[in-house]
């Protein structure tokens, strides 16, 4: 294992360390480990607050500013954080408005953020919370876990943060967030197992010829191991099986995130969103946003996730509004 | 069991925990995302600091602030299930003593606050299928005293943590390989066996 | 090697392709291989062009928008384009006030821009060029190719396309790019080596506990290889090896770019950024504007580079001027 | 030289090109970017398609469309290089046939335009070493006529190539590895060699 770390024991630490020297704009916590905005709102608004394991950068921490997250309480690597922490990021941003928990749908972050909201409760925050499950690759039934959350939360943060920041109530944010993740659907291929600094050995082994479909975000085995083969034929696999679990027709329109899960250079994603791009086209589905970068990776993991929102032009209006934070920003 | 063997118990799991960290992150790296291993270690490293120095009114004091460390360091799964089960095992044990069957009650509700939390069932391949035969197993050989209770139920968390392999995952990470899960031991019953382990082994010390 | 790629020949075409799906407010001309601006300059303006191989992303195209970059024209994968591509970049950018060419110093880059200054010259454009010369692992004397352009690449960019954006005239342009230059300097470790897709297979074998330290950002190995340590002692290593070469002394104020050569998690580049910002407060040195992220990359190598450019009140004003790039965005 | 044997040149290049593109790629992976190999198949597969169907009225015509093409297809440091070379050999190659000595003097323009551009001094570790033992090669031999010539010139230039492996580059990209660049074979010199084997080739050929 090769890691630009000092040791694995210290590597959430430094690298909050590090973001906060980075990032003057935003307060960075060490002690709770919790990243808030520094300003606090003029009049009350509801705040949005995320959090999960490490080794998912920018998610979440990239994405705290305006008209995105209040704040985020980053875990160890790939493992939720505690419901201290959650407390605590409520606690630093709540305004009055009350809080929307922004919440990946693993068993982890499902039981810890429950806790959390129980504290809350306890100490007179109004907590919503806004499950984020879009992968397709996940059986979803009443008897298993249910299907992961991936790349929606990007969707999800951007397009509620951005009615949060308008002044909208509380139930208004979080039923926008649940929308949002209703519209979505994401499908990951990947070309390698991610390393994490403790295991310091790729979660699994593929050989030079072999992609796993269907993989999360924290290093485990997907749902199938195939052939390597072109980015057209990839693009089609995973659009195909996003299409087939989606509302979607011909005339729609989609918000695009082409997303690096960490390892594979940008010149391959644009590459395959090209592939995904003229795929969508033949079907008669028009891309009318995207992204296409690394946004919520898997360390070091090579390949890539496609996730699709269906849009609306309410959809459309928020996801064009103004956002400044570390790793999305336009006006 | 007294207050002693309480702290005595948490000891014996900080280091169990310890020497199979490799293990246990090895086992989820298999079907999960390999930190079960570090999770509990720092759990169990943050509980004996927390009992550092405490001189517990009661049994159930010790495994009291054990959960709610555990909750506060842990993360993940483990951290809020093995954190509820030792704050409703301290709940259960508001003696300064407590015999063989009152630590059974307690065990019976350490797994309830597990099943309330994950909502797991026996057989989803999780923690449950270790605890639920040591938890039988303990209140079948209770009568016979705290030592052989717990003598028997290490040995059934094992042979539940065994049973593991050819399940398929339904809960918990393991679940979203399908049927890619069968043929895995589940991490969380390994370190429940490791748990029930260290009990009979400091059970057994304390004669 | 495992990339998602259609074919290695096609890897260029097929991501000019995506990327102009993904950027509709950028104009992709697929047959000359350039990348512009849509909206034209309402008055003249001078006119930045950048270009080079490919494989660096979101190097050049990333930076193409307001603010930066009129147009670039990327070049096969670690390959400079050829001057047919840079004289097509000139014309269709070139608005009367003359064109800025930004040009890394590479062998190949610096004569085939030379040949299409010569071009552009005879098509009456008014041509300046920039040479970028930052990295300190390579001897710099007459009698070598000089020192690579590295990361200042994105300083210079930034910086004189805010003053072009002004209107400022095309020799006030061209200087100012020389002056960020000269302040910049910079030193990159790899951790592994980068896979070109026309290679397959790694530019050089690295062991586990081995790294090259003074790389570049083509795959080719460095100046010495030594002992993978811990990310403080690297970091360390590479501020010190640059202050011995650069005129920076307690009380300066420095933009720092802590830039990921692709493979390298964003978890880890903070790591570094707070390792770099320790090291540098410890000389009195104040990091006063950062970026911490893939900016200038080499395919999937690990590894970091730095950069540092003395800062000074018009370098900063400028930097925090307006930008709107795919890659670079602030307001 | 007539224009046939010039077409024929280039083809052979090109043949020769496509042959050890693997080499070349290969030699430029240890000191370079490893695109030596692609960048001239690229470049004199492009050629080959510019000079398709051509019937070229001087020997120099092919060349210089041949230089033409490599320097808008190939790129990096090779493409303008050899590009100005052979538009350089082009120019000095206005009639329908040219002799031994004609053609040396036109190796002599190609040599400077080389220099010009790319400022390398022999013992750099670049085309230079190559052409410049070639060239004085196909000099010394023209007297004895084309083929000779052209064959004492290959020979030089393969000399001239292995002679690059145990200098430092100081120029180019194998310069930025200091004496790490020392033991390797220099794919610019290699490409120039296969260049003037392609020569011998066609010129014996030719009779
Ligand atoms: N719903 C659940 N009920 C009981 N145990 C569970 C449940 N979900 C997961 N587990 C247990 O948690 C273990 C994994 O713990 P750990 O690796 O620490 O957390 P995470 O999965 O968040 O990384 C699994 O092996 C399984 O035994
Ligand atoms: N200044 C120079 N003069 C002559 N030849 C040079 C010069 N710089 C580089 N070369 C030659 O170019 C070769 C590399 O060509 P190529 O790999 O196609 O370009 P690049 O280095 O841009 O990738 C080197 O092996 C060397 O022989
Ligand atoms: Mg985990
Ligand atoms: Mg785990
Ligand atoms: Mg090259
Ligand atoms: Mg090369």
């Amino acid at each position: 294992m090769k890691k630009l770390i000092n040791t694995p024991e210290s590597v959430l630490a430094d690298a909050l360390a590090g973001f906060g020297a980075a990032h003057p704009e935003l307060t960075v916590d060490l002690v709770d480990r919790v990243i808030s905005r520094a300003a606090r709102p003029a009049t009350p608004k509801v705040a949005l607050v995320s959090g999960g394991g490490s080794g998912h950068e920018p998610l979440h921490g990239g994405f705290v500013g305006l008209g995105m997250l209040d704040a985020t309480c980053p875990g160890e690597v790939f493992t939720s954080p505690v419901p201290d922490q959650m407390l605590a990021a409520a606690q630093a941003v709540h305004s009055g408005a009350g809080v929307v928990f922004v919440v990946k749908n693993y068993t982890g972050d499902v039981m810890n953020f429950q806790l959390a909201a129980e504290l809350a409760a306890e100490e007179g925050i109004e907590v919503r919370t806004v499950l984020v499950n879009d992968d397709v690759a996940v059986e979803d039934s009443t008897w298993t876990a249910g299907r992961r959350g991936t790349g929606a939360t990007v969707m999800v943060e951007k397009i509620a943060g951005a009615l949060a920041e308008r002044g909208a109530p509380l139930d208004q944010v979080a039923a926008l967030g649940d929308r949002v993740n209703a519209a979505s659907r994401s499908f990951a291929i990947a070309l390698t197992a991610a390393t994490t600094p403790a295991a310091g050995k790729p979660g699994f082994d593929l050989p030079e010829d072999q992609i796993e479909a269907g993989v999360g975000i924290h290093g485990e085995p997907g749902r199938r191991r195939e052939t390597l083969r072109p980015a057209r034929e990839l693009a089609a696999e995973v659009v195909d099986t996003i299409l087939a679990d989606h509302d979607l027709a011909a005339g729609d329109e989609v918000i695009a995130l082409v997303n690096g899960l960490g390892g594979t250079p940008l010149l391959e994603l644009y590459v395959v969103f090209g592939e995904v791009h003229a795929r969508l086209a033949e079907r008669g589905i028009r891309i009318a946003r995207n992204l296409v970068g690394n946004y919520v990776t898997s360390l070091d993991m090579a390949g890539f996730s496609l996730t699709l929102t269906k849009a609306d032009p309410d959809l459309l209006e928020l996801w064009d509004a103004p956002v400044a934070t570390p790793a999305l920003s336009w006006s | 069991m007294d207050t002693t063997l309480a702290l005595a118990w948490v000891r014996e799991i900080a280091s169990a925990v310890e020497e199979h960290e490799a293990q246990l992150t090895e086992l989820d790296s298999a079907i999960g995302d390999g930190d079960h291993g570090s999770n509990l270690r720092r759990g169990f490293t943050a509980a004996l600091a927390a009992l550092d120095g405490l001189d517990p009114a009661s049994v159930g004091a010790a495994l009291s602030r054990t959960g709610t460390t555990l909750i506060s360091k842990v993360g993940g799964a483990s951290g809020p299930l093995y954190g509820s089960a030792f704050r409703a095992m301290g709940t259960a044990l508001p003696g300064e003593r407590a015999d063989a069957a009152e630590f059974g009650a307690a065990l019976a509700a350490g797994l309830a606050a597990i099943r309330r939390l994950g909502a797991a069932e026996p057989g989803d391949k999780t923690i449950v299928d270790a605890w639920t035969p040591a938890l039988a197993a303990f209140e079948l050989a209770a009568p016979t005293g705290f030592a052989a209770a717990a003598e028997a139920a290490a040995g059934a968390a094992e042979q539940g943590m065994r049973d593991t392999v050819p399940l398929q995952a339904r809960k918990g990470r393991a679940s979203y390989l399908g049927p890619r899960s069968i043929g895995h031991q589940d991490p969380g019953a390994t370190s429940t066996a490791l748990l029930f382990r260290a009990l009979a082994r400091v059970a057994e010390k304390a004669g």
